[in-house]
């Protein structure tokens, strides 16, 4: 099953690139990119599974993953609204006045 | 009727009315009753003496009151025990006592504190009386200490005075020194017999099976206690001190009766000491050590007091000589001719002092005989008596302690005898230098004291012709053949048996010649002795100095005490280390706080760093251990 | 599909539902603020009591066979998650007048109620989402900081990160089992395989990033100073006890073995450690709240090393006594228009003076969450430890106790500030408001009921 | 139950207390202290009932109460008077009153906060003594810390902040460790017989390995002995001592120092026995140590307080001596000795309060000679401090003097067998017999002689309230000084049993030769 190892392999690269990319990019909006990364490797990993033991519940998982992205980038726009509004900046290093 | 227990209340109610009421009631109510309940107790004993002689010469009364605690089948009786040696104990504490009360109508007559004087007074003789009435040494201890309280509340009587209420303190503390002693004594004894009863501990030691415990620990930690309270080296600090007192509690308290209470609880306890030889020759060696320092001492003393003072402290020592060889109806003999004229002494001093208005340094006296001849011859006599000039009471009492000394089978010894004997002359040098420059030589007053001298009032001479009158005939009175049932006298030695009446002369010879000295030297005044004095100044520098056991005491134990605890436990200990390291690791835990908090940086970034750093930590740490 | 029983097993969430129903038809029709506050309180009332009612009936149901399922237990998990929200909508309706801040409060609390009644893990992954996203916006709303921007920011990127970690755990899982079930969870415990016990610690770890466990706890610090009071109330106790629900539902009753005993035993104790220490410094209440609750979370998680029905009880009867006394806290706090002041810690100097009842409902809420006797906090702390020393782990129950030891000092320091500290002049005055007595005194009755009858509570597991 | 009921009223009486001055409207401080003085007397008149109808012949519990409270531990509120609770239990009620009345002009400041607060630690003290289950025991001994964190905090003196956290922290650490060996306890009983339970009376006979018991033993003993407190454990003392209020200080030194020797004697001991053994000569050396070290810092003390403070720790030392003597008499002593120490700490600070109340200094060297400016002041004070000091006729004598006979009566054998340690360390702790009366006759001579002086110079001597609160204390001193029998009958039988329990079979009862 080199086609598994390969599709995982790559579900974890990309999940791996999303959490650096959240951990190392300044800018909100990349992070929030980065984020759904994260979400589509597991998208990825959880249709290869679900080829490989031949159920359907990965599958459908799918879809619940979509609505959920979905409304938290619903969510997270008004946010980042907001901040740059406040702080006309998106850098989120800028973003530490709570602290301590 | 409880007669013993009604002999031992009845000073008590005098401390309770007089302490609670004798403010309100007046002075005549306090006379009354200060003088009357000991006045009472004293007939009470005469008839509890009547009952034991009618009884026979071993025999003894026995009250219990009631049982203080009680463990198991044992237990602590508060109980009290009369036979002959308490018999005299008790008549002289209440027979003394009450002329003592007596006499302080006199000389307290003008105290603002008359009431609370006399309540402190009755409280000393209920617990002197519950000291020597007490069947069990904790019932003899509670007195103990209870005599100690009194002792310290009458010393610092004038308590405004400081330096009389640290006098007060060290008394008690010295004495405390002393019952720790003792204490160890009781707890030996009970954890060997089962029983603190001191007619039994005797009979226990006088059983064919020995008990198993060493006789001589015993003697010596009992004898521990007995040094503080007769203040014997190295804890006769405190007596000279406590003179601070009014002069009538010197003569009761720290002369008549309280300090004899260590002689007393030897010689009740005989049947330890006959089986310890040890422990005797320590009390022995001790005695006559402290007889004869307190007399070098004595020697050169100039208040009043104190020479008397140190003068008790020598008798003491030859007491215990009396006791460490074996003789112990021979120095219950010497308390009791010692209560007669070191009271009066006392007395007398005391009514000197009243005299001159409170003056103490015999430099300053001098021709007094004219003015105030009652208290002269009544003093002449207890000096003389004191001396061991025949035939007034100390001279019987002192030659039997000099013979035994030298001649017991106990223990008896020349390096006593010589001792001994010497103490004897400087006595009687000492006790006649003082009658010398009090009475017989020129005043040396200031005109205005002599102004005012004059004779005290017979509630006070009273006393005095009552206790010089037995000072002189006391001593007729065979105590030691009284006690012997009880208190067995010593064998003689086989060498010397025949040889008794020489030393009767010996002895009688020595006094004379103390007396003759202190004539010599003090016949015109100071002159001579001050010359003498002049020629051995360290000597006379040192023997001045009480040979500096005070400072030494300070030095060594007090000082270091204080500075331990204060740099040592307080500074290093408490502060530094226990306080320190907890106050190290609040600090600690504070500024890890505050690192904490520094870790949140507000940074977004920062954060999600944290969280990945843990998920791949954790995922590795499984991988790793899995 | 049996929909009497998808009606009654489902009561409490469909009148959560209907609540938000109501609620958005208000709003869409009248617009009129006050209504909202009231519908709210009359639909958790009315879910708190249906699901009260499902427990005391002891009702079992699963009306979507393998993905949700009711029993006794969870009726109670969802009837303290609901009660808790009483008090905090009680107190809310001061600072919020917007009906949506009411819909999304009962959103959250319907995602809650889900994931406890869940049996699968989309299912439990939906309740976990729907309770979480509306909380994102409800830190927004907080008007009366202008950081509550950032402070959402913080919390909405860091729980994004959670839901992908704890996807892509299941995802292995799945692989793993083929199955969605959330039993897959427990099995996977005992396996030594690689590719689930990797599922395993990729779950763990998204829930400790919701329920902050250290090192996962950077946002809520951030996020509790951030955002208003009543939201912080309700992070602090009901999202953290839906967080540690999901954990129960998953761990159920099955041990914890070796490798991941250090990971579930380690990380909470550093919580502790960190959360109690940290606090001592902390200048604002709701930050000094923010670092306990990190270290109560850790007590939390603690109690899951204990294996078999005990841990459930641990759990439950923690959480609810927290959550009680959290939003105890949070009811009788002093505030003023300057939100920013009043959350300083010094504000409360004195308060004894001014409001004594608050201080001493302060200071018992205080004591409680110290774990001191006899307040519900010590009979909660007990449990958690029996629990992890009947498992047989002395040396981490005797060093979370010397961690649990180091929190008592921040809590005597509130007290010492409301009762020993003399009151600075320009303290903000913080009437007394009738609401939030109701809230108080709601919290204070089952308070007493626990603290003196803990069996009251216990004897239903 | 008919008589079970008695005790329960005396235990939930200060509560009910509580709750009813809570009511009370603000404002009427007067009506709250009535109200709490009422109570409190009512509280010590059930409790001289009970004294008065315990049986001293029999074994076990008496007006006991066993009604399960969290089934599924085995947790019970479980109640009862016994040999070894009963003289403390009446001391904690007879102290009660005096407490209340000796604030009653000296607390202005919340005077409501203050009586909810004194009857509440009074409840869990009665708790803490009453407990015959070891979780409701814990709860009662942890629940006195928060009113106790009040009561210095709130109305005390300077330093009060920095004494009551220190109070609170060194005495919650000590807890904590116990918390765990309590649950460990428990469970290794339910592992061994099947069965949860708190109950005392059960867990004492579990048979732990040496080992574990140890273990135990110290985490009890931590907790314990920080509270009696034990050097080098005691420094919260000083500090807590000097900044309570008066009535904080009272309690603490009649009733809660108590709770760690009632703790080594009612747990600690009992429940691990051969652990018990083997520490024995260590807790030994710490109590001479104590004794001797306590007495020490008493001596350089410039704080009358401080110097109260300190010879607690020195009384204390001897109660721990007396227990770990493991003899009858040493026991009976110890149990005595903590009664007495009650009164007697309890009235000395009393005694300074009021003159604190006059002239607001507790430092010695305000003071001298007193006794002539205040006359009855002085009688009381004297004979406190002769109490103190162990003088016969006195309670602290009984106590001393029959702990430290207990102590010689075990360390004779022990020396006899070869082992000189526990005849060295009494002999030492006779020593402290003359320390005592060091330090204690220096601060009555230095207050109450010498030449008058005093902050304010016209001081009022003590007034009808004040004197009859003296009168009891020492009236009760005096009682058991003399009469010690009578108690000691009460406890004699318990005290059996704990010796037999703790040393096994090698008994030495003192004195059966």
């Amino acid at each position: 099953m080199a086609d598994t190892q390969l599709l995982l392999g790559l579900s974890f690269v990309l999940f791996a690139l999303g959490l650096v990319g959240v951990m190392v990019r300044r800018n909100a909006l990349v992070m929030l990119m980065c984020m759904e990364l994260m979400l589509n490797a597991v998208i990825l990993a959880l249709v290869t599974f679900s080829l490989e033991t031949a159920t359907l519940s990965g599958a459908v998982l799918v879809f619940l993953i979509f609505v959920v992205a979905a409304a938290e980038i619903a969510i997270a726009i008004p946010i980042v609204l907001q901040l740059s509004r406040q702080r006309s900046s998106l850098d989120v290093e800028g973003y530490d006045r709570l602290q301590g | 009727m409880n007669l013993l227990t009604v002999i031992v209340l009845l000073p008590l109610a005098g401390f309770l009315l007089n302490g609670l009421l004798g403010r309100r009631l007046g002075r005549t109510f306090v006379s009354v009753v200060g003088c009357g309940l000991p006045v009472l107790a004293f007939l009470a004993t005469v008839k509890a003496v009547l009952l034991l002689q009618a009884a026979g010469p071993d025999a003894a009364l026995l009250e219990v009151a009631y049982r203080w605690a009680s463990f198991g089948a044992q237990g602590f009786d508060v109980a009290f025990y009369f036979d002959r040696l308490t018999a005299v104990m008790t008549l002289i504490i209440t027979g003394v006592g009450s002329l003592i009360h007596v006499y302080s109508t006199g000389y307290m007559k003008d105290d603002p504190s008359y009431a609370r004087y006399f309540a402190y007074l009755n409280l000393f003789l209920f617990f002197m009386l519950t000291l020597v009435l007490g069947r069990s040494l904790l019932v003899c201890f509670v007195g103990w200490e209870g005599v100690g309280l009194a002792s310290y509340l009458l010393i610092g009587f004038w308590f405004e005075d400081p330096a009389k209420a640290a006098a007060g303190k060290k008394a008690f503390i010295t004495n405390r020194v002393g019952d720790a002693g003792f204490l160890l004594g009781l707890f030996l004894l009970y954890w060997a017999l089962g029983t603190v009863n001191m007619d039994e501990i005797n009979a226990a030691f006088a059983a064919p099976v020995a008990p198993a415990v060493s006789a001589s620990l015993v003697g010596v930690l009992l004898f521990i206690g007995a040094t503080g309270k007769s203040a014997q080296i190295p804890l006769h600090v405190w007596l000279p001190d406590a003179m601070a007192g009014p002069t009538p509690v010197s003569a009761l308290i720290h002369a008549a009766t309280m300090v004899t209470a260590g002689v007393y609880l030897v010689a009740r306890l005989h049947g330890i000491y006959e089986h310890a030889p040890e422990a005797s020759q320590v009390v022995a060696v001790i005695g006559v050590l402290t007889a004869f320092f307190a007399a070098t001492i004595a020697l050169v003393q100039t208040d009043i007091k104190k020479v008397l003072a140190y003068s008790t402290v020598s008798q003491l020592g030859l007491m215990f000589l009396a006791l460490g060889v074996g003789a112990y109806g021979v120095a219950v003999f010497h308390v009791y001719t010692h209560a007669f004229f070191k009271a009066c002494l006392f007395l007398g001093a005391g009514s000197v002092i009243h005299a001159l208005g409170g003056e103490q340094d015999i430099r300053k006296m001098g021709g007094l005989w004219r003015k105030i001849p009652v208290t002269f011859f009544t003093f002449a006599i207890a000096t003389a008596a004191i001396a061991g000039i025949p035939p007034l009471a100390g001279f019987f009492s002192k030659d039997e302690i000099l013979w035994f000394a030298l001649a017991s089978e106990h223990g008896g010894s020349p390096i006593l005898w010589v001792l001994g004997s010497a103490t004897s002359l400087m006595t009687s040098f000492y006790m006649f230098r003082l009658l010398w420059l009090t009475f017989l030589t020129p005043s040396r007053m200031s005109h205005d004291t002599e102004h005012h001298v004059h004779e005290s009032p017979l509630s006070m001479t009273g006393v005095l012709i009552v206790l010089a009158v037995l000072s002189a005939i006391g001593g007729f009175f065979e105590l030691p053949h009284f006690l012997e049932p009880l208190l067995p006298m010593p064998a003689v030695l086989e060498s010397l048996e025949h040889y008794e009446h020489t030393f009767v002369f010996v002895a009688v010879a020595v006094a004379l010649l103390g007396l003759a000295a202190a004539t010599f030297m003090y016949r015109r005044g100071l002159a001579r002795g001050e010359a003498l004095a002049a020629r051995f100044p360290r000597l006379h520098r040192v023997l001045g100095g009480k040979y500096y056991i005070d400072e030494l005491f300070e030095a060594v134990l007090y000082r270091p005490l204080h500075w331990i605890s204060d740099r040592v436990f307080l500074g290093l200990g408490d502060r530094l280390l226990i306080d320190g390291s907890l106050h190290g690791l609040a600090a600690l835990t504070r500024r890890a706080s505050g690192r904490l908090s520094r870790v949140q940086t507000g940074q977004l970034q920062w954060y999600v760093a944290m969280a990945v750093v843990g998920v791949v930590g954790c995922l590795v740490w499984v991988w790793r251990h899995g | 599909m049996n929909w009497s029983e998808v009606a009654k097993a489902m009561l409490p969430e469909h009148l959560l539902l209907a609540g938000m129903v109501i609620l958005l038809t208000l709003e869409v029709l009248r617009g009129r603020p006050r209504d909202g506050f009231v519908v709210a309180f009359l639909a958790l009332a009315a879910a708190a009591a249906a699901a009260l009612t499902l427990h005391v009936e002891s009702y079992t149901g699963a009306p979507f066979s393998g993905h949700f399922s009711v029993g006794p237990d969870a009726s109670l998990a969802k009837f303290a998650l609901i009660a808790l929200a009483l008090p905090v909508v009680l107190i809310s309706r001061d600072d919020f007048a917007e009906t949506r801040y009411y819909v999304l409060l009962l959103a959250s609390l319907y995602g809650a109620c889900l994931l406890v009644s869940s049996d699968s893990l989309p299912t439990l992954f939906l309740g976990l989402e729907l309770m979480s996203m509306p909380v994102y916006a409800l830190v927004l709303l907080a008007q009366l900081r202008a950081d509550s921007a950032e402070a959402a920011l913080k919390y909405l990127v860091l729980g994004g990160t959670a839901t992908a970690t704890f996807l892509m755990g299941v995802a292995l899982l799945y692989g793993w089992s083929g199955s969605m079930s959330t039993a897959v969870f427990a099995a996977a415990l005992g396996s030594s395989d690689t590719l689930p016990i990797a599922g395993v610690v990729l779950v763990v770890a998204s829930l400790f990033l919701k329920a902050a466990i250290v090192p996962f706890h950077g946002w809520a610090p951030d996020a509790y100073e951030g955002a208003s009071v009543p939201v912080t109330a309700f992070m602090a106790t009901i999202i953290k006890a839906g967080v540690l629900f999901a954990a129960l539902r998953l761990f159920e009753t099955a041990p914890v073995t070796r490798p991941l005993v250090d990971v579930l035993a380690v990380l909470p104790l550093v919580s502790m450690i960190w959360g109690n220490v940290a606090a001592i410094r902390q200048t604002s209440f709701r930050r000094m709240i923010a670092y306990s609750s990190i270290a109560h979370a850790g007590y939390l998680f603690f109690a899951l090393l204990g294996a078999g029905p005990g841990r459930a009880q641990a759990v439950i009867f923690y959480v609810v006594v927290y959550g009680i006394m959290n939003v105890l806290a949070f009811t009788v706090l002093p505030r003023g228009t300057d939100d920013e002041r009043s959350d300083r810690l010094e504000s409360l100097q004195g308060l004894y003076q001014r409001r004594p009842f608050a201080a001493i409902m302060l200071a018992i809420s205080m004591l409680s969450l110290a774990g001191l006797p006899p307040l519900p906090g010590f009979v909660a702390k007990f449990l958690v430890f029996r629990n992890v020393l009947a498992a047989g782990y002395t040396g981490y129950a005797v060093l979370g106790l010397v961690a649990s030891y180091l929190g008592i000092y921040f809590y005597l320091r509130v007290i010492q500030y409301m009762f020993m500290n003399t009151a600075t002049a320009d303290q903000p005055a913080g009437h007394p408001r009738r609401l939030a007595l109701a809230a108080s005194l709601l919290c204070l009755a089952p308070a007493i009921v626990l603290a003196f009858f803990p069996g009251w509570l216990l004897d239903r597991f | 139950m008919g008589e079970a009921t008695w005790l329960n009223w005396l235990l939930w009486l200060p509560a009910l207390g509580m709750v009813a001055v809570t009511l009370l409207p603000r404002g009427r401080d007067s009506l709250v202290r009535s109200v709490t003085f009422s109570c409190m007397v009512l509280q010590f008149f059930i409790a001289a009932i009970l004294y008065q109808r315990f049986d001293g012949t029999v074994a076990g519990l008496q007006f006991a109460t066993d009604v399960p409270w969290i089934r599924d531990w085995g947790v019970g509120y479980r109640i009862g008077l016994d040999g070894l609770n009963v003289l403390l239990v009446s001391l904690t009620a007879f102290l009660g009153p005096l407490v209340v009345a000796g604030a009653w002009s000296a607390v202005h400041k919340d005077v409501k906060l203050f009586h909810v607060m004194v009857l509440f630690i009074q409840f869990a003290m009665l708790g803490t003594f009453l407990a015959q289950d070891l979780f409701l025991f814990y709860v009662f001994w942890e629940a006195m810390l928060i009113p106790m964190f009040l009561i210095i905090g709130l109305w005390g003196g300077e330093r009060r902040i920095y004494a009551t956290l220190k109070f609170v922290l060194y005495t919650a650490f000590g807890s904590i460790l116990m918390l765990a060996a309590l649950i460990y306890l428990v469970l290794y009983t339910h592992g061994s017989s099947g069965y949860m339970t708190f109950d005392l009376r059960h867990l004492s006979g579990s048979q732990l390995p040496l080992n574990t018991q140890l273990w135990l033993l110290s985490a009890f003993a931590l907790s314990f002995a920080i509270k009696v407190p034990m050097f080098p454990l005691h420094t919260w003392l000083p500090d807590a001592h000097v900044e309570a209020p008066t009535g904080g200080s009272v309690i603490l030194a009649g009733v809660l120092l108590k709770m760690g020797t009632y703790g080594f004697m009612k747990l600690g001991f009992p429940l691990f026995p051969e652990a018990a053994r083997a520490m024995m000569p260590v807790i030994m050396t710490l109590a001479v140590i104590s004794i001797v070290y306590g007495a020490c810092l008493a001596l350089v003390q410039s704080d009358i307080k401080k110097i109260i403070a300190y010879s607690s720790i020195s009384h204390l030392g001897y109660v721990m001596l007396g227990l770990a003597s493991l003899d009858l008499i040493g026991i009976q002593g110890a149990i005595l000795q903590m009664v007495s120490h009650g009164l007697v700490a309890g009235g000395l600070f009393l005694m300074v309060g009021m003159i604190y109340e006059r002239t607001h200094s507790r430092a010695v060297a305000d003071y001298g000679g007193l006794a002539k400016m205040l006359p009855v002041f002085s009688v009381f004070f004297t004979i406190l401090t002769l109490a103190s000091i162990g003088l016969p006729t006195t309670s602290g004598f009984a106590g001393e003097f029959m702990a430290l006979l207990g102590a010689f009566n075990a360390a004779w054998p022990a020396h006899l067998a070869g082992n000189d340690l526990p005849l060295i360390l009494a002999v030492i702790a006779v020593s402290g017999v003359v320390l005592g009366a060091l330090y204690m006759l220096w601060l009555a001579q230095r207050i109450l002689f010498g030449e008058a002086r005093a902050p304010h110079a016209p001081l009022t001597d003590l007034n009808a309230r004040e004197t009859a609160i003296l009168v009891a204390i020492v009236a009760a001193i005096f009682a058991i000084g003399l009469f010690p029998g009578e108690p000691l009958a009460k406890t004699e039988l318990a005290a059996r049993e704990f010796q037999q329990l703790v040393a096994g079979e090698t008994i030495h009862l003192g004195s059966t030769r």
